[in-house]
């Protein structure tokens, strides 16, 4: 008898994806999607979808969404997973949401140790509105805002947000993935599954880097989309694992008052 | 002469430029022009329209909520755009990519096989061309003559092949009716 | 026998997949869909083993696969 | 119900809204306002509710966001350039029609101006410094009695319409001690319906989305003109004001918050010297009390507005009043506090001319 | 002076900020303003300028603090949600009296709104949608030209009144294309007259500050005093308003930028009908002609107000003629464009009423 | 004959400086002050104060100042310096104003190589408003907003800026020092030192992160106050060099456009 | 009975509680009572004000622009304030640490060695309690008794000793006037 | 003979000198200056060696040193 062996995860609902074509957010989506219906979360899950292309992911996760400003996810979850502590909470967002105006709001997030989960697709450039640099646009690249390529002498560095991130004490969970081709899609479903498990353990702040393909804005066609992730984004981004909970070590709790008091 | 058109279509059919041809034509003209895109989110797909007024008196407001003239390139700008078209005024269909039929009986209906015939000249990329030569000939709103010329002035970087088979395009467009 | 359902509306004709599928079981269409897109077909269908590879790049969720 | 409290103005705002049913805060320091956050941060882990020292003003407010969307009774308080950080985050919420509850501890402007207390956001206030048509209810308390009783009436506004509501205050009212009763039975937030649009567990239900956009022509045109439906109706029903001795007033006084209680001052010594003065306080600064503006235009002839700015209350009462009466403003801006002995001054000059 | 140029309202705004001597622009994307900094991004180097994209909005307007308070002419731009969070910027500045110029592209709102032309925040422009006490120029062009030409009049006033100067104007006009001449001289900004209150090079002078502050008692008040002046002479001279067949009308249209182009093709429509409809367009909303509409407003007793918003301008227009005309509105707000159809209609139901 | 061995630097007005007693950000102001002067820097610089306590720095600095809002002095420096590239360019600031509202400006100028100098006085406490919590409040501190101590579970953790920029390309240099004993304050002028000449050698950004003193809101006596420096803050905070010019590379810039275009 | 008071001098000098417990007192004497502090930046040094309203009446305006009482409790707290002190008001001088003499001789003057007081008694710290215990005699506005029983209230982490030191420094006030 | 200036208009009363001093010269004076702070004063001048410790620690820049 046949069998569907690959068939549309009921963790996203069935309206049309308005994503350009090859382009990654499509990927993530499913890919939430299929986590979400397979640790049987779904309904107890409150997602934030960011402003840019994927600002429309409120339409496409089958659980609770809410759509806040720019940037501030992981303010909103913050919000949302202490008042719900019962509620897995995860905050999509893209580059320039997360690591340009967001910046404070993850770093902080992230020192605060909150339970929650970022999914930071990194496509390398602003996507909804037009192709303007981000944060991780890699140096010489062009964009409508780097018409000569990318100066670091003008427009900085691109900025490496696991890296960043993994200096911090609080979070548990940090790794970077690629969904260009099948063999990172699986990998790249596992860590996105273990961020979330590890919010449902209670463990700390998780967040996946996934590295994107945007065609339309990098000018190109989704094949040589693919292959920009490969040859230019993954030898600046290195894939990998930042922080693991293994890693982890006890928090101890010093207190300086007494300290003080004693001085 | 007052102009009123909208141009629509999806998303990569070139619906903006050739709106922005018809604006720069009809300056060149020396007449007075407006262009306004529906810009959207930027992403591919959907659908593209925009608004070009090409008058001879100063233009008031540039939208076109009544236009003298809708130019639909994809079957989904037929439904939006048909009931808005003036009395009397023009339907421009491109044939090759609609297939239903306008119900109104009170404007002038024209259809163009504009995909075949631009792909027969080897992509499909210049329809869009075809429809504004067909449009030019069809209102005499512009002249071919400005549309040559604003072609170098809207594609700035576009070589000349490339140039003189837009050109190509919007002379087959106004034989084609 | 294991084979692939693209869904036409869905499909943006990015092509992903045929790359991804390691047995050049997936060609795209000459005519376009309503959506104005050329979607994906299968090309060698009997070649097909069902292993997922196209669908699980695809972005649009295109692609359901049957065995 | 209570005995009485001498009470910071700041702290019975902190008191208050936790026996109104907040549960959550998150805010950033600020002078004049830092007792607010302070209490808090002992006050709600008592209650269980979660206080958090945000990163930033723009992180407070969309933690707001995030927390009201979720059913929860949900506070912020800064001052001027704070609640300036906040207006985008403010704006979202509108669009979003989710309830919050803030207060804004003015100070003297513009830019970092000083901490004294002024009154120089009424502006901002009343007519959204936010992007786009939206409206937040604003109470203007003018005691710490009334700093401590009206977050309950913000909490019970915002949810009945699903809307932004705040506390207009400054720095003499959050630094001042008075003494203070609770007008009000505590409330248990657990005992509050159930709010049928909270974000949460979904089991059983319609997956639920908050969001302030819609980028599909013309439906956001008509979400807010829902909006606009619901501020008229607020506008309607929810105007609140305190009238003074307007009966046989020669010359109405119209002021809110700290400068309607000098404006008291002056009152009562012009009355002395048998000056005929009324007094009207708006308490509700949106909705504004119009009406009854616009009616005692119609008698007294002679209206000074008392403020600490430059003159922005006095808009709304020039807008009120449509040219029925001669309307004045005694204005003291960034810091500046007039005394009842000065406005009287103020008001013998204006009746003689 | 220069050939005629098809050019997109945000492209003309770009560049005639750079004819106008701008060489300094930080800002960050949001539709519908992006085509500003992009051509600025290859444009500013080309005349030795410096183009930034800013992390996020406030840290743009932040970065023009400094610029400015070393004298350059800068600019930013941004669209409803970014300009909400420069308003704590703003606020500094103009405590600061640094001279700037920045753009309000408009698009729907509250919150994220919608990306369609709109005209929801004359408020946040013309009252100030940060704390304290201040104001900002605000030019509204209602055509490409004035996109391009308004600019260099900002600059020349930010620079003679040390003031924040602004163009208040929509998705429309920033997307549309239209032929545009400059009406101005290119600017050599090194050959502008020196600023005595610039920051750079302290060889040979006092040290300079700047600042927004003052903590000590009384003195701020004092600050804000001499702004107050300032804000009175710009009341005085520099208001700017276009008026359309107001001579013999029996209804006056009020309207700026975008729909002020509506409302003067519904103008036309009613002449042609022989209703005698009148336009005036304020240039300026702040400074507002409120003296000119109170002047027309003797005699013209209709009044009708057509703006892209619940209603904001009908505010300045009431406070203008008080009480003397009947003031109607007609609002579309959050990206509703009305056609000058759908006014005609309107004023013809005024007209009967 | 006598001679004056220690003396009032130039470098600061006569102004009295509004600190409390055994503060040390007059101790960074004398430093700062000496560097300048010592440069010869003092006429061509200009100083950026913060919003927190030493918001006064503005009458202080014998140089040009300027006073913004709270947290966005890298913004500011960022605009002052790209206009006046001769000028010398310092931002001083709180720890409440750089890691917690400024986080992103701090990141954000960081990454685009900013040739600015920042001074970053670290007294793990918000000063000028009273004693709140800050982002380096160390765990079990109190604070008027921490009244209990601080607890990770619900205030995060302390961070560490040096070690936080120290993962990105751009600053030239980036050093702890801290000014609670005479040996220290003398590193500490060293590495100030180090930050300008960085800056006037057009080398890239500098920050230097100085533990120091807030006796009143710590709720002890200054002398207390430099043993909490010494016990609490440097074992958490360690001091030295986190990056110094001579260990960064030259900048590859790689042009991925070309990629694109063989792709 | 209506008594408007400012109490000014360093930061540090208790300023601020003694105005609290003048309130308090006033409260637990059945009076309208008003407090609010001249806060500033929260740096120690610097001078610290408050005022304080003490009626029998509800009281309008909390802030207090002309004085019935002035507490000096240093040099430049005198000359900033002494001019407002109302006609025939008081000003009751901490005469420990103000040399200057007042100039008006319209108000009644009355000096305290507060500080050498409170030294007999083993701290200054004390001295803001001599001068609230010798404005209690002077005035009458306030109670011993309120001042006692609000002690408690205003500090409430105080250890007793304290309070008792606090209370018998009110009583060499009152005795010293 | 090296010494110490203290400016007490400018001096706290930190104490921060007298621990830094490694001979004990400088002490507290028992009288408040002008500014409500008790200054800091040379206790055992003679002591002095003028190594500028003290002065490198004073948060107001109270201290001047000769030799
Ligand atoms: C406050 C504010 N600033 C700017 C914008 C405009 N804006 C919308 S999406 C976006 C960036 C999108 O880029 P990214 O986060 O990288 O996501 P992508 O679209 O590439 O998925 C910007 C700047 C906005 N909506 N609000
Ligand atoms: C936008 C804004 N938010 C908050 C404040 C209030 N505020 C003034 S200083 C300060 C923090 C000071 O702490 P820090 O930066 O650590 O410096 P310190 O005073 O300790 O030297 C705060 C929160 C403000 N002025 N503006
Ligand atoms: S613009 Fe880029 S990120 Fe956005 S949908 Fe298209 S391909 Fe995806
Ligand atoms: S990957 Fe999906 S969307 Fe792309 S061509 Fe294949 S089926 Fe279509
Ligand atoms: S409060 Fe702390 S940081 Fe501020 S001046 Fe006093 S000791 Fe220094
Ligand atoms: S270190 Fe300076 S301020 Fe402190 S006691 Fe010594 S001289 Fe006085």
């Amino acid at each position: 008898m046949e069998k569907k062996v690959f068939e549309r995860t009921k963790g996203l609902t069935e309206i049309l994806m308005r994503y350009c074509p090859g382009c990654g957010h499509g990927v993530v989506h499913r890919l939430v999607g299929e986590v979400m219906e397979e640790l049987g979360i779904t309904n107890r899950t409150i997602g934030i979808a960011p402003v840019g292309c994927s600002v429309f992911a409120d339409e496409y996760f089958n659980c609770d969404m809410i759509q806040p400003a720019h940037g501030r996810g992981p303010a909103v979850a913050t919000g949302i997973k202490r008042v719900r502590p019962d509620c897995i909470v995860f905050s999509y967002q893209g580059d320039g949401d997360l690591a340009s105006i967001g910046m404070a709001e993850t770093i902080h997030a992230a020192a605060r140790g909150e339970r929650i989960t970022i999914i930071f697709v990194n496509n390398a450039i602003y996507g909804m509105t037009g192709g303007q640099m981000a944060p991780t646009t890699l140096l010489g690249m062009k964009s409508t805002t780097t018409p000569f390529g990318r100066d670091p002498r003008v427009a900085g560095y691109p900025i490496k947000v696991c890296e960043l991130l993994a200096t911090l004490e609080a979070p548990a969970y940090l790794a970077r993935v690629s969904v260009h081709k099948p063999a990172n899609v699986l990998k790249a479903k596992k860590a996105i599954k273990k961020a979330f498990q590890v919010q449902m353990n209670d463990q700390g702040f998780s967040l996946v880097e996934i590295l994107s393909q945007c065609p339309t804005d990098w000018f190109v066609t989704p094949l040589q989309g693919i292959d920009f992730v490969e040859k230019m984004m993954i030898p600046f981004f290195p894939l990998g694992e930042y922080k693991t909970i293994e890693g982890k070590k006890e928090t101890v709790k010093p207190e300086p008052k007494k300290v003080l008091e004693t001085v | 002469m007052y102009q009123g058109v909208i141009m629509s279509g999806f998303g990569g059919q070139g619906i903006i430029s050739a709106g922005i041809l018809l604006a720069y034509a009809g300056m060149t003209d020396g007449k007075y022009v407006t262009f306004f895109p529906a810009y959207g989110a930027e992403m591919r797909g959907g659908t593209a329209n925009c608004s070009v007024v090409i008058s001879s008196e100063e233009i008031a407001s540039p939208v076109v909520a009544y236009p003298d003239t809708l130019v639909v390139m994809n079957e989904p700008s037929l439904a939006r755009f048909e009931a808005s078209v003036r009395k009397g005024g023009l339907l421009l269909i491109n044939s090759s990519l609609v297939a239903g039929k306008p119900k109104r009986d009170d404007v002038k209906v024209q259809y163009i096989q504009a995909n075949e015939i631009a792909e027969k000249m080897g992509t499909t990329k210049i329809a869009n061309m075809v429809m504004i030569g067909a449009y030019s000939k069809l209102t005499g709103a512009i002249s071919f003559e400005g549309l040559k010329k604003s072609l170098q002035k809207v594609f700035p970087r576009a070589r000349q092949e490339i140039i003189d088979l837009d050109s190509e395009a919007l002379k087959k467009g106004m034989e084609a009716v | 026998m294991p084979r692939i359902e693209v869904d036409t509306i869905r499909c943006k004709g990015c092509e992903l997949c045929v790359v991804a599928c390691p047995y050049k079981v997936i060609g795209m269409s000459k005519k376009f869909a309503s959506t104005g897109y050329y979607p994906a077909v299968m090309v060698k269908p009997e070649k097909c083993t069902g292993c997922t590879l196209c669908a699980l790049v695809c972005p649009d969720v295109a692609i359901e696969v049957y065995k | 119900m209570d005995e009485k409290l001498l009470m910071k103005g700041n702290e019975a705002l902190a008191e208050g809204a936790v026996r109104a049913g907040c549960r959550f805060f998150s805010g950033y320091p600020i002078t004049p306002q830092n007792e607010v956050p302070e209490y808090l941060s002992w006050r709600l882990p008592e209650v269980g509710g979660t206080f958090i020292q945000a990163e930033s003003e723009v992180a407070a407010i969309n933690m707001l966001y995030g927390a009201s969307a979720c059913g929860a009774r949900v506070m912020t308080s800064s001052s001027g350039p704070g609640i300036s950080l906040k207006q985008e985050g403010i704006s979202y919420i509108s669009g979003a029609n989710l309830p919050i509850f803030y207060a804004n501890v003015m100070r003297g402007g513009p830019g970092l101006g000083n901490i004294a207390p002024s009154q120089g956001d009424y502006f901002q206030a009343t007519r959204g410094g936010g992007h786009g048509d939206y409206r937040v209810i604003v109470y203007a308390p003018n005691s710490v009695s009334e700093m401590g009783n009206f977050p309950k009436r913000c909490y019970d506004l915002a949810e009945k319409y699903r809307i932004a509501t705040m506390v207009l205050t400054d720095g003499l009212l959050g630094q001042m001690m008075e003494p203070i009763e609770f007008d009000f039975e505590p409330v248990d937030p657990a005992k509050l319906p159930e709010k049928d649009w909270a974000l949460g567990n979904a089991e059983g239900r319609e997956r639920r989305v908050i969001r302030s956009y819609d980028l599909r022509p013309g439906y956001l045109e008509k979400m807010t003109l829902k909006l606009a439906e619901k501020y008229k109706e607020i506008e309607e029903k929810e105007v609140k004001f305190e009238a003074v001795q307007v009966e046989d007033a020669e010359i109405l006084l119209v002021a809110y918050g700290t400068s309607s209680r000098i404006s008291k001052s002056a009152l009562m010594l012009g009355r002395k010297e048998g000056i005929k003065i009324g007094l009207l306080r708006p308490i509700t600064l949106w909705p504004f009390p119009s009406k009854i503006i616009s009616d005692l235009s119609e008698r007294i002839k002679k209206i000074l507005t008392v403020e600490m700015s430059l003159g922005q209350l006095v808009e709304d009462v020039k807008l009120a009043v449509e040219g029925k009466a001669k309307v004045y403003l005694h204005g003291r801006p960034s810091g500046g506090i007039p005394t009842g002995e000065e406005v009287l001054e103020v008001i013998k000059k204006i009746m003689k001319s």
